[in-house]
Formats: C-alpha cells, structure tokens, sequence
C-alpha cells in the first residue's frame, strides 16, 4: 500500500478519532495526534486538555483574534471553550498523573510489543527532552500511539525498543496508516488493516512479532 | 451529552453501607448539608468518613457522627464534637488522626497519582508510629500514604451544569482536593448556572472530575 | 505575683504582640492567642493567616453583617481584609509547613526546656486531634507558645514533656504572665520576668531547669 | 509599610553572577520578559535556570540561553530551542532534564517543606538514574528531590501593591508555584493595580510570598 504522508495522517487521525468516547477528558499531543481534533464524530463530546494549563481547549483562532495570553503545549494561539478552565502546572498534572485522563495520543520514535514507548531523546542527535510525555504516558487511562508505520523505511515497531523509554509498558495500542494493533498480555494484536494492504504486507513492515486476531477486521474509516 | 444535573433521589444508589466517603467542609463551613441529609434520611450504616474534622454536633459532618452512621473517621480534629470523643470511648467510633497539611496532602496524593507525602509534621511524635521514616538530604520525614475514597462529597457555592465548580470565601477548604480523590464526585451546588457563566479562569474545580451535580435547598 | 486569669492574658497578649515584625505573615492559635492581634502596635503592619482558607484575615464582623462563607480556624465569623487571599486546605499548608509563617502563636498543656510542645491530647482523657498545630510548630520560622505560667497549680513549663508531642525541639520562645523564656542551645533561658515578680518565684513555679539571662529584663508592657 | 513596588534598577542588587533562578513560562507565554531583559543587560554569567523549558531563540528564558548567562538549566523541554541544544553539544550548557510533572512537584516540594516527591513517571527509564526508588503498596516510585532558587522571577497579569497576583489565561503555568520556593520572589506586573482591585476569592498568589514588584513594560 503505497500513500503520502499526508493521506497516511489522515487516515490515522480519523481512525484514533474513533476510539474517543462521550465525556472523555482528552490530551492530544504535538503534530499529528492534534489532528485528531478535526475527526471526532458529531454525537461524541470530549474535553481537550492541554499540559500547559487548561481543560476545554478549543479551535485555533481566527487571524487577528489571537489573545496572547492563550496559547496550546506547543506555543500556538488557541481558543477555550466555555466549559473550559486554566491551572497552574500543578494541577495539570495533577489531572495527568492522576488517572483523570482519560485517553492520551502521542507519536512515537519506537514503540514495541511489551507497549514500551520511546520518543523523547536520540543520544548523541536529538535532545529534545521529555515535556510532558512520560507523565501522560504514565498516568493516562489509555494511551494510543499515533504515528506512520515507517519512518523512511525504518521499522519502528519493534520487538524491543533501543532507543531510551518514555515509559515502561505503557501504550495500549498502536494506530498507522496500516492497521490498529492492540498491546496484550499475550503480544502485540493485529486487529484491524488497510483494506489497501495485506496482513503480509503488514507483517513485513513490522519489527515485533505480530499476533493476527482471529476477528481481523478492515479499518472502517 | 447527559446531563450531570440530578435530584438527590439519583444520588442514592450510589450511597452505600460500608462504603468510604470524603466530604469537605471546615467545622462545618463548606460541607453539603444536603448531601448529608440524604445520608441521615438513608440511614446508612459503617461509613468510613475523610475529612478535616467532625464539626459540631448539629452540623454537617457531626450530623453524621451523632446519628451513628459512622463506623471510622480519618480526620484532625474531633474536639468540637463531643459526640465524636463519647463514641470512641465507648469503642462504636474508630477514630485516625492525621495532621491537617498531611491530611490534605494525602487526599492529593491519591489524586494526583503520588505515591505517598514525604512530610515532617509528625516526625518524634506519636504520629510517626508504625509509619516508614526516611532520611533525604540529612532531614527525617514522614512516608504517608495516600488516601482515596469511593465517592467525594463536595460542596460549591456556584456549578455551572458540566461541574466547574467555584467557592465562595473559606468554603474552598478540602472540596476542591477531593474532588480529585473520590472514584466517583458529587457536587451539591448553592447556586446552578449555566455552562459558560463562570470565567474560566477562576473555575476551582474542573467540570471533567465531576460527575454529579445536586441542587442544594435553600 | 497574684494576677486574675482575665489580667494574665492580657498580660501575654500584649507581650507577644511586641515580638511581631512589620510585614510578617503570622498564625494566632485559637484562644488567647487570638487574642495578640488586639495588642498589635499602631506601627506594625502584620497578615493574619487563618488555615482553613485565608490570609489578610480582619477582624469579627460587626453583628448583623456576618458572611456565612467566611469563617476562622475556630468556626467562628470574621472578615478578610482587602490585601487578602481565600485559598484551599493544600496551598494554606503550603505556606505553613513550607516556612512561610514567620511566626506561629499556640497554647501548651505543657512545654519542656528542649523546645518540646503537647497540646493536642492527654490521653484516655481529652483527645481533640491536632488539626493544623503539629504542621505549624514544624513549619513555622518562630514558635511562641503563649500560655498562663501555671494551671490550678499544675507546672506546665517542664524538663521534660510527659504528654505526647506536638512536635520535637521546635519552640523557640515561651511567654507567660511572669516572662519570657526562650529554648536556646544550652537551655531554656529566662530573658524578662514581670515587674510583680521575683526570679525567685519564677523558678519555683517552673519545672524546667532555667537559665537567669544575665541581661533580664523586666517586661515592658 | 515600605512599598514593594520599585523600578528595575532596584532590583540590580538581587540579581548576581552564579546563583539560581525560577522563571515561570511555558515557551515564553507568562515569562517576565522586562526581568529577562535586565538579566542581559546585567550580562550576568554562570546562571542556574529552572523552568518548563528553554522557549525559543528570541523569547523568554530562550534570550538568556542565547545570550550565554546560564550554565545549567533544569527544565522539562529544550526541543524548540536549537541553541540550547547546540550549547549542551559543545559542552557551555549542561541540561538536566526532568518530566515535566515531576519538575513542577519539585518545585512545589520545597515550597512546601515537603522532602521530595514519590513519583510513578520515570520508573524503568533513564530518569531513574542515581535516583533512590521505593516500593509502596506494590508499586515503584522514585524519590525526586525538592528544588529551589536564589531567586524567583515571575510574571503576573494583574497585580496589586501588596502583591497579590492574577494570572489570565495560560500564562499562569509555573509561576504560583515558583513563589512558593524562590528564597526572593520578585513579579514582573503586566497590569498594576491599587490593595483590593483583585478580589480576594480570585487571588492566585498571595502578596505575602512577594518581596518586590516591577511594572513590565509594554
């Protein structure tokens, strides 16, 4: 299955959307898990958190009506809703550490099938440091990983994660343009695909040894 | 959505014997007596109660301590009830102290997903018995544990109808805390308004922990 | 020194009064140590903490003009002034046990030469709890334990505390209607005595070894 | 009383070569710009830094990593900053980082005489390194020490001339919780308004912790 970045984005955004349900309390990290904002179903209602201090968090706003004094995790003039609220750091993470979360989407460097996580630090390269991630991936209810299958090429969907963690079994599933897979006691659960791919297809991108759900089904997106 | 908007008749089911209630209030100031009420009306029997103190003997907390609905109490000050020392003499009142800051802390603790306080208050007094003593950077503290309940009783001056909640003067006291640490949370509301009414920058309590609201009387 | 219990407050209030400094943040336990704010001098400006909500805590409310949202430690109607702040439990014993009390004023049932403190059960007896005394006696930058010398007849100033702490070695300053002593490294140390009094019978109504300071001072109230 | 209220010149003197500073801001949003600008200004040197992250080139706490003022910086984030990255590379700035919950309990710790913080985050990954961990009800924490400043430099959307402090919006971030551990705390005032403008019940700091207010510029 051969797609651009931007259609693979699109298809794990609206499919991440798929798993938010009514009331949820919501983090929707930096990049492409923000894009899951645009795929909620009409009938599904969640509240948007954003680590740097509030719940409620709304669209972007129109040009020229940006306050200054609002702005998202990653530094951008945002909106809040008006069943909103801003904190402090505190109490920020205080929601996140918590378990008051209830789902958190974040992308990933490595993620592999014991749900360990890494995406926060290439040694001797990229340093960006951790923010917020290993206290969301830590303290959430569920944490979806959302990112393409590949990065050029790469397989980053490991049976064990080389790079340094973000968290120690925490992820409970992995969303790509190819499928949705489900961390488990047993292994890492394939369980849907791309109707555009094959589970051949699938198992040869990825690194961890897959577990082909017995149900397999086809992404309904 | 559905409305977090209830009568106290849907409170019920989830009010059970047994079961451990936090319930804010300072001495009765900030407490929801309704709430309370219920509980009376209900006739519920071993509730394990957290809270700063148990009040007066006709009032909020100590309501619940004079009609016998309390089997333990977690707290830091009983001396205003006096049917709260009669009933642990008499050995029907289980009764755990804990000091005030480490009482608060505790119920953020659990809220916030800390795996217990690190205090001094306490340190070579009986507080510190059968509790882990630590040593950090040459100090002695406290290791306290965190402290949950199954469901938090909150009072709120104003709630608007998603759950932000507001205090008015010192109601704020423990409420805005356990609501962090309840499994479930139930707001009773002196005064209901619509979402959007209070500026979100001085809602106390975040909608989203809330699950119930209740209208209290007047 | 033969004083009423009505004349001996009045005596130790005032003495503490003096020992506050402009711009301190300062807790007046319930009791006579409330009463210390009506003797604060004219040129001392000093913010009241209440710990169950409040600092800038202003006096009773005259009658008929009580809120019933503002209340003291004690339960009891007061009012906020307009430099001051309601907050919750958390961030009132932040200030507390983070040393942001400069000064703490409590009664005793008994105080001991080392700095020791109980007031807060005798047991088998009278078991009111703690409440926020054993925080503030640990957090407090100075602890003054403002108490009548003796009761009915019983030494309260002891070598040794018999009742369960309130906390270890942290008073710094003891007053009562015959002195003022104060917990050094040596020992406690009388530093002023009343003028209708005699260190003679300061030392008879004390149980504690004391040191005579060889500057004391008669009270200056 | 003396005014807290002083012009930036005053603050000189608390300002100096070495000593360790909180600064509030999340990628410069609430960041007491006016203080940043004095800093470099002052062209002070060997400067600790703790705050959220390292913001941007040309903003907040961003300019004074540029400029060359600090020598360490524990922050949670510094991905948006290619100067500090490329600093630490070369060996002029040392970077520790830590999660960025765990920064601001730590932060919150000293303020609040607490002797460190038990903490899930981190368990299994490299910020356990030379970390005590313990074990409480089954689960692991690590014990992550308090931390403090010299100084604390905060920014505050309305203040009063007590130094009560309200923060709009996102701004508020850090900064209530970094006047509560820096040894000095001075608030850059966006807005400054005469005791009693900010109601009491919408306070987010209390003047009490401040030592010095400035007048930010526009």
């Amino acid at each position: 299955m051969a797609v651009d970045s931007k259609t693979a984005k699109k298809i794990i955004a609206k499919r991440v959307a798929m798993e938010l349900e009514n009331g949820q309390l919501v983090n929707l990290g930096i990049g492409l898990p923000t894009m899951v904002a645009n795929y909620i179903p009409e009938n599904i209602e969640v509240t948007l958190q954003s680590e740097n201090g509030m719940v409620g968090m709304g669209p972007t706003p129109e040009e020229g009506k940006e306050d200054k004094n609002i702005t998202n995790a990653g530094g951008q003039y945002v909106t809040i809703n008006k069943n909103g609220m801003f904190f402090d750091t505190a109490l920020s993470f205080s929601l996140i550490r918590g378990g008051h979360v209830d789902v958190t989407v974040l992308g990933a460097l490595e993620v592999d099938q014991e749900g360990n996580l890494s995406n926060w630090i290439i040694p001797g390269k990229l340093v960006p440091g951790m923010g917020g991630a290993m206290d969301l991936v830590t303290g959430a209810k569920k944490v979806i990983v959302a990112m393409q299958h590949t990065a050029k090429g790469d397989l980053k969907i490991k049976k064990k994660c080389e790079l340094p963690l973000t968290a120690k079994g925490q992820v409970d599933m992995v969303v790509t343009e190819l499928g949705v897979m489900v961390v488990t006691e047993k292994g890492l659960v394939l369980k849907e695909i791309h109707k555009d791919t094959t589970v051949e297809e699938v198992i040869q991108l990825t690194d961890a040894e897959l577990i082909i759900d017995e149900n397999l089904k086809v992404m309904d997106i | 959505m559905m409305s977090k908007v209830v009568d106290y008749s849907a409170v019920k089911p989830l009010l059970k014997d047994g079961m451990s209630l936090m319930i804010g209030g300072f001495l009765g100031c900030g407490t929801p007596e309704g709430l309370i009420s219920l509980i009376i009306e209900m006739d519920l029997k071993d509730l394990t109660i957290i809270c700063n103190d148990t009040s007066f003997v006709d009032k909020g907390i100590g309501r619940l301590v004079a009609n016998g609905n309390v089997k333990k109490v977690i707290t830091s000050h009983i001396g205003t009830n006096p049917e709260s020392g009669r009933r642990m003499n008499e050995g029907t009142l289980e009764v755990e102290l804990s000091p005030q800051g480490t009482l608060i802390e505790r119920i953020r603790a659990a809220g916030s997903g800390l795996g217990g306080v690190l205090t001094p208050t306490g340190v070579g007094t009986m507080v510190e018995d059968g509790k882990q003593k630590i040593q950090l950077n040459g100090k002695d503290y406290l290791i306290e544990m965190p402290l949950k309940a199954d469901l938090a009783l909150v009072f709120a001056s104003t709630v608007d109808s998603f759950g932000n909640a507001y205090y008015k003067g010192t109601t704020r006291n423990f409420n805005p805390i356990i609501a962090l640490a309840g499994d479930k949370v139930v707001v009773e509301a002196e005064e209901l308004v619509e979402v959007g009414k209070i500026d979100p920058e001085v809602v106390m309590t975040p909608g989203v922990l809330v699950d119930y609201i209740v209208k209290g009387e007047d």
